[in-house]
């Protein structure tokens, strides 16, 4: 019943504070966050489970019962947390306390609404990870989009409507099409299967039952193959969007500039994870035939969202702008680690997760420190910010030059693992001149992020606002320097969470790896 | 025998509200307390939409039991949606308390609603052709009434106007509908037209076919689907919000059920539609009329400036997902699918009923409080009424179908059911219409959330019957998430049982 | 004992010509009341039929069923007035193409 | 089975009286000349109730029909007609 | 007594005590007196002391050291990801000269930047320190992997290093620039760190288990390993050609060297730590670490040796027009970061590492006297503003000259010795066996002269004469934290030659040759590192053999000795006496547009940031405009039509009650007509 209360806290907590006086919201919530982080790290500590939560593997923290029944399918309420899950929870729970501390200084407005949502997102996003039913795992993954639509609308910046509807929709459409997509899968199972949960319907479509889908009244049928091909790509397409990958990314850097900074750090580092998450689970865990079969197209596109995305941020001159479109390009290696179908990729992939959420995190949350301070995220519009802020600063050069992979930093780690998964791939053709078409973003990121930093940080102190600069208050910097204590951690040690995703992911390859 | 009796206590709960009602105005005309009639009108709702659930999922009664010669019927279908009818009406009247707080002839305005009510739950216990007609207009005619209620205000005569005249012409097509009926199987009882339907078809295909499609015509009005559904923006929009309410939830219910009585039971799709003994493929002319309404309810809701024509072409558009479970009726899914369709789709309107049921008693109170309609009239409302206005959001998105009420799992419900009974592109259809309609019901949650308020707005008072009866809605639609496990065995046994 | 009568097609060519009068009146006609009255056409028409083939077929149902309607018809057109009058108070006329500012 | 032919006489030109009485209905300017119309078509169809052997209906035709319906379509033409032009004069 | 294996336990202490002094220098430096310097120093002297100690335990004991230390991720596959301690013969001599380096650097500073009441020291001081504890890991890394690691921290550094004077302008933007140029490299290096990986399965360097000893067997056909498809030979000279790229970027090698003039914007003691000594070391320290895998492979080789030896001419040529100090000093590490090259290339393994060695001396020495120059002429760098400084700063001034004939080559300061051995070992390789190696010798002839030139120039203009500023008459005094750095240095460039005095070993057949003997020492045998090895492996795969002019060793050595001699003194007479007098001309003008081709050093930074801002943002704003105008205008397309059909559809909505019945009888009709037709009704 861990989970549950993983899930059960906040959201009774954002009940409360949602109803508390403003004045006292943010210390609430801040409370409040605190239990299911602590819940998750002593979830970390115990964890017993081992192998994947898809393909029989030994689920820790389980929780089964009855819900719903419809035809011939049982819809159950099922949650558990494998290798891959866990850390992914622990993550969301670290970055949402440690939002919640990055808000204290800019939510100046309806902060009860403000904490209420975090909270509630949090609920849904450990829900998301944990869930291990189709139907469940979708209440929560659209639970999600919720609270993110009005910390967008209600908390943005100028255009926070345009991008809050923008992300909302796109994002909902996506979901859609995935849905269509993963049904049609199980239709196609027919009888094979029972209910829709996640586990079963994995295990049945390894087991190859995977039948062909009638269309009444024509008396045609869709084959079994172009079934499954046509569903992995309404999958690939739906979650490419909420990863996001090139072509389908355009509402990010517009949620992003918009967002308040406790939401970027969010939707950075925890929503968009919920993409390469579900890639992981379903395309490539359910479909490893079709994966392999789109290697080349799908690594294609991970190479075009690693190197367009990073010259999308070398032009961009907005901070926040920047690191969102880096969040593509470090996407891209996700996908580029998920398709080598390799002990390193895939588990690359899954630890890429972690450090990119910590890191983005990092970054948009600092952006944020110098924003509550300088009131412009222009990189045109200040220079010598270093001046007066030299632990930001500092921290964000941490950030910056974990971004680009430093090693030493969870960055490098992951980095590092997804080209070696990516460089020997079976799966791939020619996998060596895709890893290292797509390694080429380490250079451009660089350069991207050391021109902002040199031209924002650095020199004369200048900045074109009316503002008094000072010192980062006290809960900002506690927030940001954890993180880089976290990613330098990560980085030097990724035995702490790695043993345990390749344990998870290790099945998903095999799947992959064995076939011909 | 006695037992035989109670399966009408549903019904009874209407009549019994309505005619205390009359004696209620009868005896006290000048001094009477709005809140006694009002309790009435719920009471009566609460107890039928109760008497129904008890029906419904206890074995209190054996189901189905005809009644006066096989007229009347009621089974599970017809308890689901008594239970939907009662909801609303007591929501409706609740809601009704606070907002004809002030008008004249409120006896008249309870005695209506519980009257209309009484009319749509003999639709959903109709068993003949017959009795399909008079509870129609029973239920009809006091709802042109009611869109009139406001007789001062143009937009409610207008409204009145229109919904009449349409309803007029509709009702009379229908009619000749039944009369063409008639004169092809020669009775009116639906087992006896089913019986009868298939020689029918092969002797006379042309008057049985007319007559179908032509009583398809009439259930259409009802249920406002494309092109019977020009009276339904009008209406809505110009009636009081909470008779909007009750036409755009119940009424539409109401045609559905007769929807699904009329065509499952009485046309057998293989009986007047096999190569040999042609009549009508009604399942055809549904898919058609599901698509049309469904797209072009929801394409014309995406540009409204306000927010209750908004609202009204919504509706159309989820009359729209409802036809699906009839155009899913194409016999190649099996029994199994076209059950699971066809009670999704009575799924759909249950939870319809209360989400869609709320956002126009949301309405009502803006009407209270005299905002305005359009959608800038709600800009930063929900610093002024945040309870309101989380109700609302609950509506719009679960309405929309995200999972934060049950609309969300009877839309799902509604495309597993198409895709099992082959007609995936119609899934489709509405996962498309569905992305549509999140970026306008989304327009109404902006305003009220994201948009900065207008200066001069003044609230005064917060009217806690509609506050209690919009709550309510929202806790409903939230608990039908999870709780719609309750009623979706009995749905799907009751379309199994009417197919 | 089966009457001999006027054949049933007969009524209801009959019955279909009154209702497409009907239907054309509603179609051409802009007052409310000719509106009401050719809705009267229609349903006389449905009227017919019913009581045709409740001779032909030899069943009082049809007859039964008119005079359902007949009464049912009386109270539309009740409520029809009344709507129409509420119409004539507020737009000083009775033309239905009159109201139209709730639209699209 | 032949078809007497009086009948057939009688419902041709009860007929012929229903759809002309109708057309004049819906073509006739004069919303009180359709009023009568309309009462010219229903009593007609009353006779085609009566060749149907549906006397009572017939009665009924008449009671509820021209008794109710017309005389309540009567009053309305009166309470809604415009006060000036030619349509105002009504037979004396 | 301690076992061997028990100091070799020490040996992460090295790196570890710097480490400690970052820390602490970064988390309380602020607090400290010293900001953090006395903890730098103390850190360094502690790795210095180790490193002999080290050194000494190699030499006498003869046993090697190459141990996992920690492990990365645990090797559940192939790749074998951890972190260990390599000692050997190599390795540990370069630890002993970093943390030398690092140690008078420390010294230096606490003289160079607290006498300036600078704020920030925390923050230099704590970058020395991450430094040399990069530096040195990086040193005694047991595999590709670890090298990469830290090469990567110690390029981190160099950019906060470069940057440290963040408040002005073009610190921050050199800063950018070094990290961004050798990031490219580094990126090469990555690929090829995967590759050599995803290839051998393993990146350590030594033992029969190391990937070199792999390369060669699977060449030998003795094993195979994954290429990829390609010929063993063609794929294992790809990957030595992309770990290249790394090496050419951090050792600021045509055409990745412009960042290294650039990065004298850092504070003095940084440039002879970093850009002169130590860091920009590390890619030829990287070649000789894996040495026996380059050595397999000619082609390679030879391009280094190519490279090697443009680098070094054409280096040479723009220093010789610098006014700046700073400048003509980073152009000549770039030129003699060239003969490194050139050596590695030539098959001179020992001769890169004796360069490397007296080169790290010289050089730091240089840049901590011109930084006593700066110091003293109140941070004015232009040579043209100084003069006569030779009477007032007396140990800057021999130190000075000291270095600089080391520099020029001038018998018998280190760097002749150093620098003959490369061109020795290039002239014979290329006699004997591959003629190409040749025009390496050429080119590096050439730079000979040159570089007498400029060095002797710098010399001049800087001491000799007449003050020509106020500052020069009258210089700012320094401290013995600056001259005991200096004075240390001093000697060692003079005598540092008779570490490895080839010639004198070859023609006396004495064995003076003591960095040869070391470098092929017994404790190198057992690792696969030792110099003979190198030499069998080239000899072997690549086909070197020695070649001699008249068929004598002796005599090519003595020809190329005095050669080289000569162009030296040439080059340095030359600037004597065109700089001499007490107020000299500024000759170089007399070049004519050859001198703006060289003060704008051959236009390589303009093509550079051409591809950098013309190219790749140009680039970028295009994707940019492509992606907010066809990627999101689709986007946006497709709502704006949805809106656009739903206003039309609407519009169906009339609000005329008759057209609504018209539609309604109109579909009915259609309706039945559609059915008749199906149906057949009629």
């Amino acid at each position: 019943m861990l989970v549950e209360a993983l899930i059960a806290v906040p959201l009774v907590g954002a009940a409360v504070v949602a109803v508390a006086p403003n004045e006292y919201a943010e210390r609430l919530a801040l409370g409040v966050s605190a239990v299911p982080l602590v819940g998750s790290l002593y979830m970390y500590l115990a964890f017993d489970g081992s192998g994947n939560a898809l393909l029989g593997g030994d689920v820790a923290y389980e929780t089964f019962f009855e819900w719903l029944t419809l035809g011939p399918y049982a819809v159950n309420y099922h949650v558990g947390l494998d290798g891959v899950s866990l850390p992914l929870v622990v993550m969301t729970t670290v970055l949402t306390t440690l939002s919640i501390l990055s808000a204290w200084t800019p939510i100046d407005d309806r902060q009860r609404q403000f904490y209420g949502l975090m909270l509630f997102m949090e609920a849904a996003l450990v829900g998301v990870f944990a869930a291990l039913d189709f139907l469940l795992w979708f209440v929560f993954w659209e639970a999600v989009l919720v609270p993110m639509y009005f910390l967008i609308g209600v908390w943005g910046g100028p255009r926070r409507k345009y991008a809050a509807i923008k992300f909302f929709v796109y994002t909902n459409i996506a979901s859609l099409v995935m849905f269509i997509g993963f049904f049609a899968l199980v239709f196609g199972l027919g009888d094979a299967v029972g209910s829709t949960g996640l586990p079963e319907i994995a295990q049945a479509l390894r087991a190859g039952q995977l039948g062909a889908l009638g269309l009444p009244g024509t008396g045609a049928a869709i084959p079994a193959d172009v079934l499954a091909l046509s569903a992995f790509v309404a999958m690939f397409v739906g979650f490419a969007v909420k990863v996001p990958v090139v072509p389908f990314h355009t509402w990010l850097p517009d949620a992003h500039v918009e967002a308040p900074t406790p939401a970027s750090v969010m939707l950075a580092g925890v929503l968009l994870k919920m993409g390469t998450y579900a890639l992981l689970r379903f395309n490539f865990t359910m479909l490893p035939e079709q994966a392999t079969t789109l290697a080349v197209p799908i690594a294609a596109v991970a190479v075009v969202s690693v190197i367009y995305g990073a010259l999308l941020a070398l032009a961009q001159s907005d901070l926040k702008r920047i690191v969102a479109y880096s969040s593509v390009s470090s996407m891209g290696y996700v996908i580029l680690g998920l398709v080598a179908y390799s002990y390193y990729g895939v588990g690359g992939a899954t630890f890429q997760m972690i450090a990119h959420g910590l890191i983005s995190g990092l970054l948009f949350m600092t952006v944020g420190v110098f924003y509550n301070a300088t009131h412009t995220r222009m990189v045109g519009d200040m220079s010598g910010l270093a001046d007066r802020m030299p632990v930001t600063a500092s921290v964000f050069v941490a950030g910056a030059f974990a971004y680009m992979g430093l090693p030493l930093m969870a960055g490098f780690a992951a980095e590092l693992f997804i080209f070696l998964g990516a460089f020997r791939s079976t799966v791939l053709p020619a996998a060596p001149l895709f890893t290292a078409a797509a390694m080429f973003g380490i250079v451009v990121v660089a350069g991207y992020l050391l021109w902002a930093m040199q031209r924002s940080l650095f020199g004369p102190f200048r900045l074109e606002t009316d503002y008094d600069v000072g010192r980062a208050p006290v809960h900002d910097v506690a927030a940001i320097v954890t993180l880089v204590g976290l990613i330098v951690l990560l980085g030097t040690a990724p035995e702490l969470l790695y043993d345990m995703m390749s344990d998870a992911t290790i099945d998903v390859v095999e799947m992959g790896g064995e076939l011909p | 025998m006695s037992r035989h009796w109670l399966v009408l206590a549903p019904a009874g709960a209407f009549l019994a509200a309505a005619l205390a009602l009359f004696v209620i105005d009868a005896v006290d005309r000048d001094s009477t307390n709005p809140t006694v009639l009002s309790a009435v009108a719920t009471a009566g709702g609460v107890v039928a939409a109760a008497a129904s659930a008890v029906l419904l999922l206890s074995n209190a009664a054996t189901l189905p039991a005809e009644l006066f010669g096989g007229q009347l019927v009621v089974d599970g279908t017809s308890l689901i949606f008594t239970f939907i009818f009662g909801s609303v009406t007591a929501l409706v009247s609740l809601a009704s308390l606070d907002y004809t707080r002030g008008l004249p002839f409120r006896a008249e305005y309870y005695l209506l609603v519980t009257l209309a009510a009484t009319g749509m739950s003999l639709m959903a216990s109709a068993n003949s052709l017959a009795v399909v007609f008079v509870a129609l207009e029973l239920s009809s005619l006091p709802s042109y009434a009611l869109v009139a209620y406001l007789k001062h205000n143009r937009g409610s005569v207008e409204a009145a106007l229109k919904y009449f005249l349409v309803g007029a012409l509709s009702s009379s097509i229908l009619l000749y509908g039944i009369s063409l009926v008639y004169a092809a199987t020669g009775s009116l009882l639906f087992a006896d037209v089913a019986s009868a339907a298939g020689e029918a078809a092969a002797t006379y295909p042309g008057v049985l076919g007319v007559g179908i499609l032509l009583v398809l015509g009439g259930v259409a009005f009802k249920t406002a689907s494309v092109p019977f559904h020009f009276w339904a923006p009008a209406a809505y929009e110009g009636a009081p919000a909470p008779v909007a309410a009750f036409l755009s939830s119940a009424s539409k219910a109401a045609g559905f059920v007769v929807a699904f009585r009329v065509f499952v039971v009485a046309f057998p799709i293989d009986a007047v539609a096999n190569p040999s003994t042609y009549a009508v493929d009604w399942v055809l002319a549904f898919t058609v009329l599901a698509v049309l309404t469904m797209t072009i309810g929801n394409f014309a809701a995406a540009t409204q400036e306000e927010v209750k024509r908004m609202l009204a072409y919504s509706s159309i558009g989820h009359a729209g997902y409802v036809l699906m479970g009839l155009a899913a009726l194409t016999g190649v899914g099996g029994v199994d699918a076209e059950s699971t369709a066809l009670g999704a789709s009575m799924l759909h309107l249950l939870v319809y009923g209360f989400m869609n049921t709320g956002a126009f008693l949301f309405i009502a109170l803006g009407e209270h409080w005299e905002l305005g309609r359009t959608f800038e009239a709600y800009n930063g409302l929900a610093e002024d009424a945040p309870v309101a206005c989380v109700a609302m959001t609950v509506f719009m998105f679960s309405l929309a179908g995200l999972p934060v009420g049950g609309g969300f799992l009877s839309k799902y419900f509604l495309v597993v059911g198409a895709i099992g009974a082959g007609v995936w592109w119609l899934g489709a259809v509405l996962a498309v219409n569905s992305a549509l309609s999140l970026f306008y019901y989304s327009r109404v949650v902006k305003a009220m959330w994201i948009e900065a308020p207008a200066d001069d707005r003044e609230i005064e008072g917060y009217p806690p019957a509609l506050y209690a009866a919009i709550v309510t809605a929202a806790v409903v639609t939230v608990l039908l998430l999870p709780g719609l496990a309750v009623f979706d065995g009995a749905a799907f046994d009751a379309a199994a049982a009417l197919l | 004992m089966v009457l001999s009568s006027v054949p049933a097609e007969y009524y209801l060519v009959l019955s279909a010509a009154v209702f497409c009068t009907g239907l054309f009146g509603i179609l051409t006609r802009e007052n409310a009341l000719m509106f009401l009255m050719s809705v009267e056409l229609m349903l006389n028409a449905a009227n017919i039929n019913l009581v045709a083939f409740s001779f032909y077929w030899g069943t009082l149902t049809g007859q039964v069923f008119t005079l359902f309607t007949m009464a049912l018809a009386a109270a539309e057109v009740a409520i029809g007035i009344g709507i129409i009058l509420v119409l004539y108070r507020n737009f000083d006329d009775v033309d239905v193409t009159g109201p139209t500012t709730l639209r699209w | 089975m032949a078809v007497a032919p009086y009948e057939m006489l009688a419902f041709l030109l009860f007929a012929l009286v229903t759809v002309g009485a109708s057309l004049g209905v819906v073509l006739v300017r004069d919303v009180w000349h359709s009023a009568l119309m309309l009462g010219v078509a229903l009593l007609s169809v009353a006779i085609h109730y009566v060749l149907l052997r549906a006397a009572f209906l017939a009665a009924m035709q008449v009671l509820v029909y021209v008794g109710g319906v017309l005389i309540l379509i009567t009053f309305a033409v009166m309470l809604v007609r415009r006060e000036s032009g030619p349509e105002t004069e009504v037979a004396p | 007594m301690v076992t061997v294996a028990g100091i070799y336990a020490y040996a992460p202490a090295i790196a570890a005590l710097p480490l400690a002094s970052f820390l602490v220098a970064l988390f309380a430096g602020r607090w400290l007196p010293k900001k953090g310097a006395l903890a730098g120093i103390l850190a360094t002297g502690g790795s210095l002391v180790l490193s002999a100690v080290t050194l000494v335990e190699l030499v006498l004991t003869g046993e090697g050291y190459d141990e996992r230390l920690y492990t990365f991720v645990a090797p559940a596959e192939t790749f074998d990801l951890g972190f260990g301690v390599l000692i050997d013969p190599l390795s540990a001599a370069m630890l002993v000269i970093v943390s030398l380096i690092a140690f008078l650097v420390h010294v230096f500073s606490l003289g160079y930047m607290n006498d300036e009441g600078e704020p920030g020291l925390p923050r230099y001081y704590a970058g020395l320190g991450l430094f040399s504890f990069s530096m040195l890991a990086f040193v005694f890394a047991s595999n590709l992997l670890m090298a990469f690691v830290f090469f990567e921290l110690v390029g981190l550094c160099s950019w906060l290093l470069i940057g440290h004077w963040y408040r002005e302008a073009a610190p921050p933007s050199a800063a950018k620039k070094a990290f961004l140029v050798t990031r490219f490299g580094d990126y090469f290096f990555l690929v090829g760190l995967v590759g050599v990986l995803a290839t051998f399965g393993t990146a350590r360097f030594a033992g029969e288990g190391g990937f070199p000893a792999v390369a060669e067997h699977a060449l030998a056909g003795e094993t195979t390993v994954n290429t990829f498809g390609f010929a063993p030979e063609t794929w294992f000279a790809v990957l030595g050609l992309l770990v290249l790229g790394g090496a050419l970027g951090k050792s600021a090698q045509f055409p990745l060297h412009t960042w290294l003039p650039d990065a004298m914007e850092g504070p003095t003691p940084v440039s002879a730590l970093i850009h002169a000594a130590t860091m920009v070391a590390a890619g030829v320290f990287l070649l000789a670490r894996m040495y026996g895998f380059y050595a397999l492979l000619p082609t390679v080789l030879a391009i280094i040796a190519f490279t090697g030896g443009f680098t070094a001419l054409f280096a040479a040529t723009m220093a010789v027009v610098k006014d700046e100090i700073k400048q003509v000093l980073a152009y000549s590490t770039i030129s003699q970061y060239g003969y490194m090259m050139l050596a590695l290339g030539a098959g001179g393994y020992v001769a890169a590492f004796f360069h490397l060695t007296t080169h790290a001396v010289f050089k730091a020495l240089l840049f901590l006297g011109a930084g006593s120059v700066i110091v003293a002429m109140h941070h004015e760098e232009d040579m043209w503003l100084m003069g006569g400084l030779k009477e007032e700063m007396r140990v800057t001034y021999l130190t000075f000259v000291a270095g600089s004939l080391a520099l020029a080559g001038i018998f018998p300061f280190a760097g002749f010795w150093s620098k003959d051995e490369v061109l020795f070992e290039t002239l014979v390789h290329g006699l004997g066996a591959n003629p190409l190696l040749l025009g390496g010798y050429l080119l590096g002839l050439s730079a000979v002269f040159v570089t007498g030139f400029y060095t002797l120039r710098m010399v001049m203009l800087t001491f000799h004469g007449d003050p020509r500023t106020d500052a020069a008459a009258d210089p700012h005094g320094v401290g013995w934290n600056v001259k005991f750095p200096l004075a240390v240095l001093g000697v060692l460039a003079t005598v540092g030659g008779y570490l490895n005095p080839a010639p004198l070993a070859k023609l006396t057949g004495a064995e003076v040759d003591f960095l040869h003997r070391y470098l092929d020492g017994p404790a190198s045998e057992e690792l696969l590192t030792s110099a003979h090895h190198y030499g069998d492996l080239t000899h072997k795969w690549a086909g070197y053999t020695a070649g001699s002019v008249a068929g004598s060793e002796s005599a090519t050595m003595l020809a190329g000795a005095g050669l080289s001699l000569a162009l030296a003194l040439a080059g340095a007479g030359t600037a004597f006496v065109l700089y001499r007098g007490p107020d000299p001309d500024r000759h170089t003008e007399g070049l004519g547009d050859l001198r703006t081709v060289l003060v704008s050093n051959y236009y390589q930074d303009e093509y550079q940031v051409w591809l950098a801002e013309g190219l790749t943002l140009r680039a970028a704003t295009a994707a940019d405009t492509f992606d907010q105008g066809v990627i999101d205008g689709a986007v946006d397309t497709v709502s704006s039509v949805s809106l656009f059909s739903g206003d039309r559809l609407r519009r169906l909505q009339t609000g005329v009650v008759t057209n609504y019945a018209a539609l309604i009888a109109l579909s009915v009709l259609l309706g039945l007509a559609a059915f008749a037709v199906v149906g057949g009704w009629l």
